[in-house]
């Protein structure tokens, strides 16, 4: 097996790793971790992809090596993003649940003010 | 002579590795956080020493020997700094072996 | 067996044990440490694909950023964290998301199986037209040539990201500085170690972001290892973090994108096309779009990680 | 290919309203909408010469506008391209983001003393954040910079959606956004998979490479349901009613109204112009078969809602149904040799429409909040008196949504259906006669409801502004008048478009 | 002034180490990261008070890179040897270095020293975790104290 199919591989198997930590993990951070992980298998192919595009003397195919440095940054700048969404979540409720709240939240009570 | 080099490197790196084996053994085999960070940086900074003293030959020209010592030293200072914060923290319980 | 076919089996192997430690142990944090360490290996992977460039950027962005992100974020809600497992979900829904994790897994391997060969690249095109931007590195090529637009952008994602985050803080404390954690030990050893090393990663993230064009690296690791030790100041409490109002600050924030944009619109005039170089002048106005990207990147990075503005304005 | 100083206007599109968030940000304290107005002023100049100059070669050549950025061609380099569905967009945000700007000039106001506030800076920047993301997605020709583009629009509309500060809001934040953060990343991966097999992003060069094969196969299913996420298509909709009604109402209107769009319009691209001739009629039909779905339970769910911003959301989830019943139809007519291109119009009409048509509601609740201070469906008496323009834009608003002559809404139903019965797939005509009956249910209720006499003696909480009111009036106006752009002598979806039948190869 | 000198010349050589290009163009670029390195280190490091001569510095590193290796050998021993030969404890060491700057150069080239991890600054000195307890630490914890204070005239409290 060549070098880009174990790597390919590896990568498929981390995309499913990921994805079932975000659909079983009730902590936000847990999941926002696990996209983490699906987000490296997705450049790892990539990667993959890249190296079998060795050609006219360069080793990998520097277009997708360029895409990714990109999508590192990417994601990068969205985990940033939802853990400063988390972090302010636990501040103002003291609570990390992303359950949806009771059904009797839809209800209109006076005290809470959706617009203004 | 570059096979002389080649035994030297391999030598050398070896070596190295064996360090860094005797770190690992260390941080298995000792009893709390304190000695586990003796084990862990001191066989560490020697095994990362020699490989890069083994690699030397291998570089193709004087600078980038320089480069190799230097992220040696860099390395060495850092692993000073962390073990001495870790150490610190062990002490007034922040973290718990 | 060859041995370099050994190396990547055990890459692999050690690559999803570790990302599977990171997605199925209990503890968050030690699922963050087991995705620093899984990031680290990330980076050998990339080594062995060819991929210097991405290697750089994964190490130093990829693992270090996110796990210094994460694990903050987990040390902060060590709290909740048994609460925030109760709701784990049943049985049922476990096989449900297997079910649906194994098929993705099943599907995109039998894709990645029947991949055409020999690979479409685009690697000849490089080739042929990287003489005319002027630069060594084709991936610098990519980004700031043929696909500026698309970094271009990127920078913008930065930029909205960092207001995303501002966007967070109370009313009462906006315009002020992020609540990140200073350690005010004027003896301490992290004190002294941000004295001494944040002058080298000076000196070291400037060859970074310069060695770029002709070599592997560039202004996103160049600006990480800066943004670092900018954190590595704050962190020391050797400098206080900026105010989010501060005019000086929103004025290094925009001047990266704002003189790409210039560039571009310049490359539209002297060119004919936005974001093209004239001939013989495509390095100097490569150069130029990154000095100016350097230190908007460096503060964004570091703002990113420091959070929404917490504390209010001193007078 | 046209490639004239006018396609320039294509990058303008795009990086006009991200300058102004640059200068936006740079000015920033009390200037901020004042930057935020004038890029809307110099935004919506661009749109019309882009419009001016498509209707110019519409009616000539009829080709696509295109650019090529930095002169480097597809496969290496990028390019922008507009057709005809690109334009129509392009028209209708830029006609939802200048009336919703006019709305929120005085809710978005800077604050007296002259210091900087959150939520003006914040909105303000986002608006026109949205704006360019949304052109962007609309223009863009390559896939990799169309991922940029939805992770654009995802940072932008996340802070819309926390703008309030409250806890639920933060709460449907961080759901809105990890859902749209998976579904960048399924997209991501299939294109990465579309490169790997064919070694290019670009639209156009990868429609006349692709072929019918499992790795095509895998990519498109995993782009789709990825944007199906992000488009919040049933089952995948769960984040998106709590997320549009905590916002404040101008914010609502442009998650409601817009950001959903782009991510559907993507949807569209790939179906119709990446992988036609990957596309299979039963595929289409699942999708159709989530569509009717959207409508049925969005409706039936939205009817049961007690609170006007959470119905207007639920409506949102039905209307989005809607938008995904055109696929099989298209395809059935292509399969079948005849002309597709009245489904596709009717489409698009049906999503222009709905843009107008909810933002005006979104906004009209907004107005309605404020006169009564609250928004029980139950308790709407007065608002007629206090508010006749918001009114009479509610009912005009949800007389497109229902789809009664002539509005956008009823041309889009009448295309459809058409489509429908002679693709011989009239069930999907059902389905939509079904949701229009749906629709009439609560839109009636709202309207009776806000026609009731006021108690004695009752005052409204707030005055609301003309202008506003005046706002909403026109985008519900122009929903409602959008039916008579049958009467237009040219079919500007149609620019610089294959038809169907011929870029699957005929049957 | 000469502060400002001996670091820019130090930097200066980092630089070439790090990129030994003499075109016009990469020393214009290295000329900045150097001139920056300097002026934040000066910023961060002013001169004035218990200077650190970092030339004096660089010559005390052979000896000390010499200690690691011993480190290094000690450690492995320990930890191969069936036995695993440790009496581990706590050590004061009572300094004369002043607290801060001259004190945290200390520890951090003792840390490197075989079989003395330092952990804590208490007003009695630096606590020391040593491996072997029987060891004469004390006395070559002085004798590096010594050296540090011959290079560096300044670092010590006057009494």
């Amino acid at each position: 097996m060549n070098t880009a199919t174990l790597f390919g591989l590896c990568a498929s198997m981390l995309i499913g790793l990921g994805l079932y930590g975000l659909l079983t993990h009730p902590h936000p951070l847990r999941k926002i971790l696990a996209l983490n992980v699906i987000g490296s298998g997705i450049f790892l192919l990539f990667g993959a992809i890249a190296f079998r595009g060795a050609a006219a003397g360069m080793n990998a195919d520097p277009v997708p090596q360029a895409l990714l440095i990109t999508g590192i940054v990417v994601a990068f700048s969205a985990s940033a993003l939802a853990v400063a969404l988390l972090l302010r979540l636990f501040e103002v409720t003291g609570d990390v649940s992303l359950a949806n709240e009771d059904p009797a939240a839809h209800k209109d009570t006076s005290k809470d003010r959706p617009h203004d | 002579m570059s096979l002389l080099l080649n035994l030297w490197t391999i030598l050398a790196v070896s070596l190295g590795v064996f360090f860094f084996l005797a770190g690992t053994l260390g941080l298995l085999r000792f009893p709390d956080v304190f000695t586990r960070l003796h084990a862990l940086t001191k066989a560490d900074n020697l095994g990362l020493g020699l490989v890069v003293l083994g690699l030397l030959p291998q570089m193709n020209s004087i600078h980038a020997m320089l480069k190799l010592l230097l992220i040696w030293l860099l390395v060495l200072f850092s692993g000073a700094i962390v073990s001495q914060m870790l150490a610190q923290a062990a002490r007034s319980g922040e973290i718990d072996s | 067996m060859t041995p370099s076919l050994a190396l990547n089996l055990a890459l692999a192997l050690l690559l999803l044990g570790m990302a599977g430690w990171a997605v199925l142990v209990r503890s968050t944090q030690a699922a963050v440490i087991g995705f620093m360490v899984f990031g680290l290996l990330l980076t050998l992977a990339w080594a062995r694909l060819d991929g210097l460039d991405v290697a750089l950027t994964e190490a130093a962005i990829g693992g270090g950023l996110t796990g210094f992100l994460l694990l903050g974020a987990a040390v902060r809600l060590r709290s909740v964290e048994h609460r925030a497992t109760l709701q784990a979900p049943g049985l049922a829904t476990r096989i449900l998301a297997a079910l649906a994790a194994g098929s993705v897994t099943l599907l995109l391997a039998f894709a990645v199986l029947t991949l055409p060969s020999p690979a479409p690249s685009l690697a000849p095109a490089v080739a042929e037209n990287i003489a005319m931007t002027q630069v060594g590195n084709p991936v610098t090529a990519v980004l700031l040539a043929f696909r500026a637009l698309d970094t271009l952008l990127e920078t913008l994602v930065l930029v909205l990201a960092m207001l995303g985050i501002w966007s967070l803080a109370d009313d009462r404390v906006w315009g002020g500085r992020p609540g990140f954690a200073i350690a005010h030990d004027a003896s301490g050893i992290l004190h002294y170690a941000a004295r001494i090393l944040v002058p080298i990663g000076v000196v070291i993230g400037g060859y970074i972001f310069w060695i770029g064009a002709d070599d592997p690296g560039g202004k996103f690791q160049g600006a990480t290892l800066l943004a670092a030790m900018w954190l590595l100041l704050v962190l020391a409490g050797l400098r206080d973090a900026p105010r989010v109002s501060s005019q000086a600050l929103r004025l290094w924030v925009v001047l990266g994108p704002l003189v790409f944009i210039s560039v571009g619109l310049l490359g539209s005039w002297l060119a004919g096309s936005f974001l093209g170089y004239p001939q013989g002048y495509a390095k100097l106005m490569i150069v130029t779009v990154e000095l100016a990207l350097l230190p908007s990147l460096t503060l964004i990075l570091g703002l990113l990680i420091m959070g929404a503005p917490k504390r209010e304005i001193g007078r | 290919m046209t490639e004239s100083p006018a396609s320039l206007l294509l990058v303008l599109a795009v990086l006009l309203p991200f300058t102004g968030v640059i200068f936006g940000l740079l000015i920033g304290g009390r200037h901020v909408r004042t930057v935020a107005l004038t890029t809307v002023a110099l935004g919506l100049a661009v749109i019309g010469g882009i419009v001016w100059h498509a209707l110019g070669t519409c009616s000539g050549s009829g080709t696509a506008i295109e650019y090529v950025l930095g002169g480097w061609s597809p496969p290496l380099g990028i390019r922008l391209r507009a057709d005809g569905l690109s334009v129509l967009m392009l028209l209708a945000v830029a006609v939802v983001i200048s009336l919703v700007s006019v709305y929120a000039h005085a809710d978005f106001a800077p604050h007296d003393s002259g210091k900087e506030t959150r939520a003006p800076l914040v909105f303000w920047l986002m608006l026109l954040a949205i704006w360019g993301s949304l052109n962007l997605v609309f223009v863009s020709g390559d896939l990799f910079t169309l991922y940029v583009a939805l992770e654009l629009l995802t940072f932008a509309g996340v802070p819309l959606v926390a703008l309030d500060g409250r806890g639920e809001t933060l709460r449907a934040a961080l759901r809105y956004l990890l859902f749209a953060l998976l579904g960048s990343l399924l997209y991501l991966l299939g294109a990465v998979l579309l490169y790997g097999a064919y070694g290019t992003l670009d639209i156009q060069l990868l429609s006349q490479v692709v072929r019918p094969e499992a790795l095509s196969w895998a990519a498109l299913a995993l782009m789709t349901v990825g944007l199906l996420a992000k488009t919040a298509l049933f089952p995948l909709h769960i984040w998106l009613p709590p997320a549009h009604a905590g916002a404040p109402a101008a914010a609502s209107a442009l998650l409601s109204a817009l950001v959903v769009k782009g991510s559907w319009f993507l949807v569209l691209r790939l179906w119709f112009d990446v992988m036609p001739n990957v596309v299979t009629l039963s595929a289409a039909q699942l999708l159709a078969a989530l569509g009717a779905a959207a409508i049925i339970v969005g409706n039936i769910v939205a009817l049961r809602q007690l609170r006007l911003k959470l119905l207007i959301a639920y409506s949102t989830v039905a209307q989005i149904g809607y938008l995904f019943l055109m696929f099989p139809l298209a395809f059935g007519l292509a399969f079948a040799g005849m002309d597709s291109a009245p489904a596709l119009t009717g489409g698009m009409l049906q999503t222009i429409s709905h843009a107008l048509a909810k933002a005006a509601m979104f906004l009209a609740a907004g107005l309605i909040y404020l006169t009564l201070g609250h928004d029980r469906i139950s308790d709407l008496r007065g608002v007629a008196q206090a508010l006749p323009m918001t009114v009479t834009a509610l009912a005009l608003a949800g007389a497109s949504l229902i789809g009664l002559p002539p509005s956008g809404g009823f041309l889009a139903k009448w295309l459809l259906l058409s489509a429908a019965l002679e693709s011989g797939q009239w069930w999907w005509g059902a389905v939509m006669l079904l949701g229009g009956l749906l629709t009439s249910v609560y839109v009636f209720i709202i309207v009776v409801r806000s026609l009731a006499p006021a108690e004695a003696g009752w005052m409204p909480k707030t005055r609301v502004p003309q202008y506003q009111q005046m706002a909403v009036l026109a985008l519900a106006l122009s929903a409602f008048l959008l039916g008579l752009a049958a009467l237009s002598p040219v079919d500007l979806v149609q620019l610089g478009r294959t038809p169907l039948s011929l870029l699957r190869g005929t049957p | 002034m000469t502060h400002a000198l001996t670091r820019f010349v130090l930097f200066a050589l980092l630089w070439l180490v790090l990129m030994p290009s003499l075109l016009w163009y990469d020393l214009l670029i290295g000329l900045l990261a150097v001139l920056a390195a300097t002026w934040v280190s000066l910023r961060l490091l002013p001169p004035t008070r218990g200077s650190i001569g970092l030339l004096a510095l660089l010559m005390l590193m052979p000896r000390f890179v010499w200690q690691s290796v011993m480190a290094g050998w000690e450690v492995a021993w320990r930890a191969f040897h069936p036995k695993m030969p440790l009496a581990p404890g706590f050590i004061t060491y009572p300094t004369a270095l002043e607290p801060g700057l001259a004190r945290n150069t200390f520890t951090t080239l003792t840390s490197l020293l075989p079989g003395s991890l330092p952990c804590e600054h208490t007003r009695d000195g630096i606590v020391y975790h040593v491996l072997d307890i029987h060891q004469a630490h004390l006395e070559q914890l002085a004798r590096e104290e010594q050296r540090l204070a011959d290079v560096l005239p300044t670092a010590r409290h006057t009494p």
